[in-house]
């Protein structure tokens, strides 16, 4: 009966009780915001980039159960990750959440938002960090958002 | 799920819920697994087979385009267009002076006032009045007429209850137009409208009413109630998707410029210039939603076959005992609480975002609405992101209020 | 009234009619008398049982408003909504590069263009460059627009066989906006859009297709005809009444002040000012036509699944006989010989005045238009106040053509 | 099977092949001209009224054969009338092409029209004469319509 189970995983409910790297880092030498228009739901994120890694990275915010998890778990994932290694997680993250692609064998704990692909209305949420992400990475100014 | 059968349950309803499903084909469709329990209806609300139907025998039967054709299915969908029309009047109390004009929805309806009205008779220094609780679509436009002609936009505050303040000083000799929301689609709030429209008298503007979220659930009576402009869907009163309703003033109406330009709005077309059919005609350009006007008409029988103030009672009272059932939950705020309201209430419930008491009602057929409910001003004043919000029907019952409480209580176990 | 069978009618059409009316209820429904002869598609086609299953299966399924909804029945209602326009842009052969906009209609398109594109890019000076034989619908917008920019309008002229004539020297560096009509509704023309795109772009214009007539008959290419935007109409093409399109190149549609104003167009409001939301919703104010898109997906799907090519050969086979058959009979004037033409024919017939005519046809079961058709500059240019009308779809064949004939003599002989 | 029979009645028909008064009167006390925007025919009427009385009348125009002969029935019935009286058969009249009422004794010939009314779309035919003379009657300049 319980198909919400695939969506909400334990993990994922577990990171939306207990966010990690939940916070902000000052000073930061990378900074965002990303906002998603769907819910009106914003999340800020602060980065440390040194020698083109991710050294550490916090975010702050409102937002779903999904949206909390998703950034919780990228942060951990992240954390320590050259640059153009997150940027190859994001492909496969975004397509695991658009197609429940699980192929990409580096997908590691990002696996668990497979779920999420069933649920269109909902793919904003689990990407809604990864943007914000992507647009702190290119240093682009604006705020995210999830398209 | 097993639902719990509550005392509250053996009160007796204006309507039997069940009763009216039966109209309704997707209450059987949509209930395999759980009762399908539709509490979106502020939303859009469900739509009965006779309307459905009205809709086919018009595509089976008589499909043909309206006003130049002479022949009989022609003849035959002219009538019925037309007569929908007339029906539509008389749900809401117009008289001859009043003209219905069909539009696509609420929406065009509110715009095509601000447009052929608005850019027309709007100055810089003119003022134009809204509330604090209008739905996009009755600020949104105002907002680029505003910038267009120069005029500059006021707003009537709602306390912390979800009703407005005492707002008489608002009305000036600048203001040139009042637009309100007659039932707020967020608190449910009945506003004292009748008080708004003579105000707006008293310093000679023009009023608009938007009905979205009234002439579904509420009597109505334009003779009375005496604005300008009255806007409404079709959707959201049991009607068809893509049509709504823009009553107005004959003589106002007369006097504007036309909005929409092409076939069927027009009196003499040359290269150059042309000349303008009468109203309601002149504001219709195009071939019509022919088959969704038809629709709503088929709405506006069945809704006036049931009574409109028994509608009204029902939901007062189904709303009523769903506060008593929410207040009774100590992880469930409400926001608002205005002493007039209508069969809608917004609430949050702590520690489980409103997109995800969404998803997670859903679970135990309960469609609730999770947003800003297209009214991101009350969210910013509420402090909110979002909220749920459940709002009735005449189709709902005790039942659909006991599975919601009961589907709140399992989606707090389920997600903390 | 017996039929003659004609030799002609042994001569194959592409398509079988009886098969195809078996999914159109109406010509069981309306031939108890005479078989219902159905002639005016140019005004409105019929609809078939898919297409209304499509809207019903909504209704009674999954009715639920779009886009914002976290339930079943309005994620189901979004996917279906939205892959109505993924249909509809296949259907077209648009690619990326464009968006598809739902509107009431081609006329609410192309005023979307005149308000959105020409209030604000038009100047005095500038030339909006049309044809002598626009619908009133393309004609119309512009008169207005041209009335408040100041700008001007030109017309390419057309011939007595109802071409546009050669018209080179009409695109000028002034010409900011050509808007033509692809296929003819009073001659049937298949206008030379290509070139004209191509003249228009060599002068810097922004191009406008008037494809009502078009896209139901022929086999569209977006992507190579380019023009900017592209206008049409679902009731034409066997899809619902009250849903339209309008195709823009996405650039461009970014580039514009959206035009009408209210939820879901929107991505942040405040009290004061609001920004967008993406194309094509920024131009989607309001809860959408959504049964009516969706029913326009199912005509789409049901068009391809014949083939518009096999549709467009079975018209010209059809519009041939029918010429063949009129220029026969001596009482019989026929406007226009357009080389390239689409399955629409006007005429007169001497001492019977149009309107006279489509009464007596009725008679017979055989449905005609009388009248302006909606282009009284046309009328206006051929000297007479209305036509007759007779226009095919995949539906008609040659019996059809019969009935028209000998319903017109029967009609002489009625009259005088 | 000919229920079209009702409408074009042999007079109508009759009226229409040879209608009377057709043509202009010069100099006319009173002129003014129709026009029925459903169909784009135009009529125009030319009228010597005396003492209240409209001694004679003529129309001229383009348009379909119920509007030819309502127009033709129409000045051979008010020839002679007075112009109150005319007002009166205009309300009788109005009443028999929209609602098929033949209650008034006074229609005598107008009566062959009685068939209209069962065809909405063909009011405006039968109307069109009668529009435009009460507008000359009233002297109003504007052109009249059938509404
Ligand atoms: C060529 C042309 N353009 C525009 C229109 C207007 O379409 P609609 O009335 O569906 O808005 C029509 C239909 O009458 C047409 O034939
Ligand atoms: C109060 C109010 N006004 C206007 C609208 C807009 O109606 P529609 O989306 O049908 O155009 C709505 C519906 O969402 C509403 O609730
Ligand atoms: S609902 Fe806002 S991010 Fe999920
Ligand atoms: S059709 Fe023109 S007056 Fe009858």
């Amino acid at each position: 009966m319980d198909d919400l189970r695939e969506l909400y995983q334990e993990v994922i409910l577990d990171h939306n009780q207990n966010p990690q790297n939940f916070g902000q880092i000052e000073p930061a030498t990378h900074s965002g915001d990303g906002y998603n228009p769907l819910c009106g739901d914003k999340l800020s994120l602060t980065l440390q980039v040194q020698d083109d890694k991710v050294t550490d990275l916090r975010f702050r915010g409102s937002g779903c159960a999904i949206s909390k998890a998703s950034a919780s778990i990228m942060t951990t994932v992240v954390k320590g990750k050259k640059v153009v290694e997150v940027e190859a997680l994001f492909g496969a993250f975004h397509s695991l959440v658009t197609t429940g692609d699980t192929d990409d064998g580096d997908l590691g704990k990002l696996a668990v938002m497979a779920g999420v692909y069933k649920y269109p209305a909902r793919v904003k949420c689990a990407t809604l960090a990864w943007h914000t992400l992507k647009n702190c990475l290119s240093k682009k100014d604006e705020v995210a958002k999830t398209e | 799920m097993t639902v719990t059968l509550d005392p509250s349950n053996t009160r007796t309803l204006p309507l039997d819920g069940a009763y009216i499903r039966n109209n309704f084909p997707i209450f059987r469709n949509r209930s395999s697994k759980n009762p399908f329990t539709y509490l979106d209806s502020a939303a859009t609300s469900q739509t009965p087979q006779q309307v459905v139907d009205a809709v086919e025998t018009y595509y089976n039967h008589y499909n043909a385009n309206v006003h130049r054709s002479i022949y009989a299915a022609g003849e035959e969908a002219t009538e019925a267009y037309e007569s929908a029309r007339d029906k539509v009047s008389n749900f809401i109390g117009a008289d001859d002076s009043h003209a219905i004009v069909f539009t696509r929805g609420a929406t065009e309806a509110i715009n095509l006032v601000a447009y052929a009205w608005g850019r027309n008779n709007l100055r810089e220094g003119d003022e134009i009045l809204l509330t604090e609780m209008e739905h996009h679509s009755n600020l949104v436009p105002w907002q680029l007429a505003a910038r267009q002609t120069g005029a500059k936009l006021k707003f009537i505050p709602f306390s912390e209850d979800g009703t407005l303040e005492n707002s008489e000083a608002s009305f000036t000799e600048k203001t040139k137009i009042v637009s309100v929301i007659h039932q707020s689609n967020v608190f449910g709030t009945i506003n004292p409208v009748n008080e708004i429209i003579n105000l707006a008298k008293s310093v000679g503007a023009v009023t608009l009413i938007d009905a979205a979220q009234s002439v579904p659930h509420l009597h109505m009576d334009m003779t009375s109630l005496d604005c300008d402009f009255l806007a409404f869907s079709g959707h959201k009163m049991l009607g068809p998707t893509g049509v709504g309703v823009l009553c107005g003033r004959t003589e106002l109406l007369e006097q504007m410029e036309p909005f929409l330009a092409g076939g069927e709005m027009i009196r003499t077309v040359s290269l150059e210039t042309s000349t303008w059919n009468d109203v309601p005609w002149k504001f219709e350009a195009g071939t019509p939603n022919i088959a969704q006007a038809i629709g709503l008409g088929a709405a506006v029988d069945y809704l006036s076959g049931i009574g409109m103030e028994t509608i009204h009672r029902h939901e007062a009272a189904l709303i009523k005992y769903t506060l008593e059932r929410l207040e009774g939950m100590d992880e469930v705020t409400v926001y608002g609480n205005p002493p007039e309201r209508g069969g809608v209430v917004v609430f949050n419930v702590e520690g489980v975002h409103p997109h995800d008491l969404s998803q997670l009602l859903d679970r135990d057929g309960v469609a609730i609405r999770a947003g800003h409910h297209c009214a991101q001003p009350i969210m910013e004043k509420l402090g909110v992101s979002a909220t749920a919000r459940a709002s009735f029907y005449l189709y709902n019952d005790f039942e659909d209020v006991n599975r919601l409480t009961e589907a709140i209580t399992s989606s707090l176990k389920f997600i903390t």
